[in-house]
């Protein structure tokens, strides 16, 4: 019900998957990693998201970051989990496609049809049942406004401004002026939800590439310095 | 296939008709055909249901014919459709008679937005268990619960509902509701 | 005869039916059968009806069964009732009707590590439309296609849905799934 004010996209995978085809490229590792600024770019455009909408596409653009990053960071290699954006976006793609056959399908007007039992053929009687009770229908309702306030809640929290990536890089830029260096740590930490963090994230590796700052870390527990260049 | 369409049709139809009428549908709809091509397909199709091992039958009576169901499941027939009429209401018919007992008159549109399902099938089964029944206003049907409901829960009108001014007009389903008509999904 | 009784109940039924709750009703009314008896018998019936030139098809979502016409009647039947199918879905909602029909019954969590996005809404306004409905298991709900998409769709069931074999059982999907659950470093 509460539609998404930008329906360009059915989400970020529809948007990645677009960003490749015009570039008449096949899926690949590479092909992925080479739209990440384009992939960016869209994501800048994207506003007034539904939040939970929009944090699907920073994950998206996170993991693009990472995938790209991989050859700045070459410490990332080492970690052996690997992110497998290629075959889900080939899965995807399967399912888009398999989408369009099904939307020509119902364009086909083949629509089946059921008996209705015609009303006034069936006599109307009035058939109570034992659990019909005032108690019952009073839980019962209960139950069904529980069950909306998730939904009244929602589009309050989509009043709350969107944090923007550039605006995020900023303030990065500024704090580092003023202190030189900072802990990864303590950036994550003082994010205000999961979208947030992930702005954080791509934020400094954002940085990094542009070798606006560098990463340092003693050993693999410790927490990630962050240094102006 | 004119076969398979008028076989159709008799399967749809819940009353009588005739080879003429059903020509003259058919001419309507561009598939031209004489009255006589239509009953030699009818009688086709008798041989197809009326004969051997089944559960269908094409009957007729003058001009008029119907598919009905065979005259050996007749008893076991009137039960099943009976079945929705008695026992107890499920979970989700319950609460949707709540919803209507609490909302009413209430429309099928929004009925389903507070609920989140299709409420298509139950609102059929509490009409034919005369629970609710329904008042049109610019054709849009509103539904409402039956005297013969509050009669059984021993109340005069539904503002006698536990806690009925309080969940009638609960917060956050009239912050729902409006949401709901400001997004144009549903006509209230 | 078990058969012509099944038959009948399927032609007078206006929702659909399964074979368990078939079983359990002919049990009721003194015919005790197996629900297996009963799936035997709806397999020869879909036979009967869905191979060869036929206005009637048994069609089947998941559980649930109903009769209904033939997709080559669509258009004649539709003026004949004076129906009018659902409208439009938007592209999103197709796209996540096309993965629960492949991939169901589907948890909301499966489904949207396929589309990468949330489907909560989408979710919502199919089961208000009543295209998919969903079983509960374990306290997590499992979403499928109801008898009313295969009406929309004109099929018997969903594994005639174009390349469903290969779809439903995508290669590399349940690895892919499950690693994706392990890899929550990864989506935070």
């Amino acid at each position: 019900m509460y539609q998404v004010s930008s329906e360009k996209f059915n989400g970020p995978l529809d948007l990645l998957l677009r960003l490749i085809e015009e570039q008449k490229m096949a899926i690949t590792e590479i092909s992925i990693a080479n739209v990440t600024d384009e992939y960016l770019q869209e994501l800048e455009k994207i506003q007034d998201q539904d939040p939970e909408e929009l944090s699907d596409f920073l994950v998206l653009a996170a993991r693009l970051l990472y995938l790209k990053s991989k050859a700045l960071l070459p410490y990332l290699e080492q970690e052996e989990e690997v992110d497998d954006l290629e075959k889900q976006l080939k899965l995807y793609k399967e399912f888009v496609e398999a989408s369009k056959k099904i939307a020509s399908m119902i364009k086909e007007r083949r629509f089946t049809f059921s008996r209705e039992k015609a009303m006034q053929q069936i006599a109307v009687e009035f058939s109570p049942a034992k659990n019909i009770t005032a108690d019952n229908l009073k839980n019962a309702f209960i139950v069904v406004l529980r069950r909306l306030d998730p939904l009244v809640k929602m589009p309050q929290q989509m009043i709350e401004k969107t944090v923007s990536l550039q605006k995020k890089i900023m303030e990065i830029k500024e704090f580092l002026k003023k202190q030189g260096k900072f802990g990864f740590r303590g950036l994550i930490e003082s994010s205000k939800n999961r979208t947030e963090v992930i702005v954080n994230f791509l934020a400094l590796l954002e940085l990094i590439k542009q070798a606006h700052l560098r990463a340092k870390q003693v050993d693999a527990f410790n927490d990630i310095i962050i240094e102006k260049v | 296939m004119l076969k398979t369409k008028i076989e159709s049709i008799l399967f749809v139809s819940n009353k009588p008709t005739s080879a003429k009428q059903l020509a003259r549908f058919l001419a309507r709809e561009g598939e031209a055909v004489e009255t006589s091509e239509v009953e030699k397909i009818i009688a086709e199709l008798k041989e197809k249901y009326n004969i051997g091992e089944s559960g269908l039958r094409i009957i007729q009576a003058g001009d008029e014919i119907q598919m009905v169901t065979g005259p050996e499941s007749s008893e076991l027939i009137k039960k099943f459709l009976k079945e929705d009429m008695t026992g107890e209401l499920t979970p989700a018919s319950l609460e949707t008679l709540t919803v209507i007992a609490y909302r009413g008159p209430i429309s099928k549109p929004a009925l389903e937005q507070i609920r989140g399902v299709n409420c298509g099938m139950i609102i059929r089964n509490l009409l034919i268990r005369g629970l609710i029944d329904f008042v049109e206003t610019n054709g849009q049907s509103y539904f409402q619960v039956t005297v013969d409901f509050l009669k059984y829960l021993g109340i005069n009108s539904v503002d006698e509902l536990p806690d009925y001014e309080r969940l009638h007009k609960a917060e956050n389903l009239e912050q729902f509701l409006e949401k709901a008509e400001q997004n144009k999904i549903i006509n209230l």
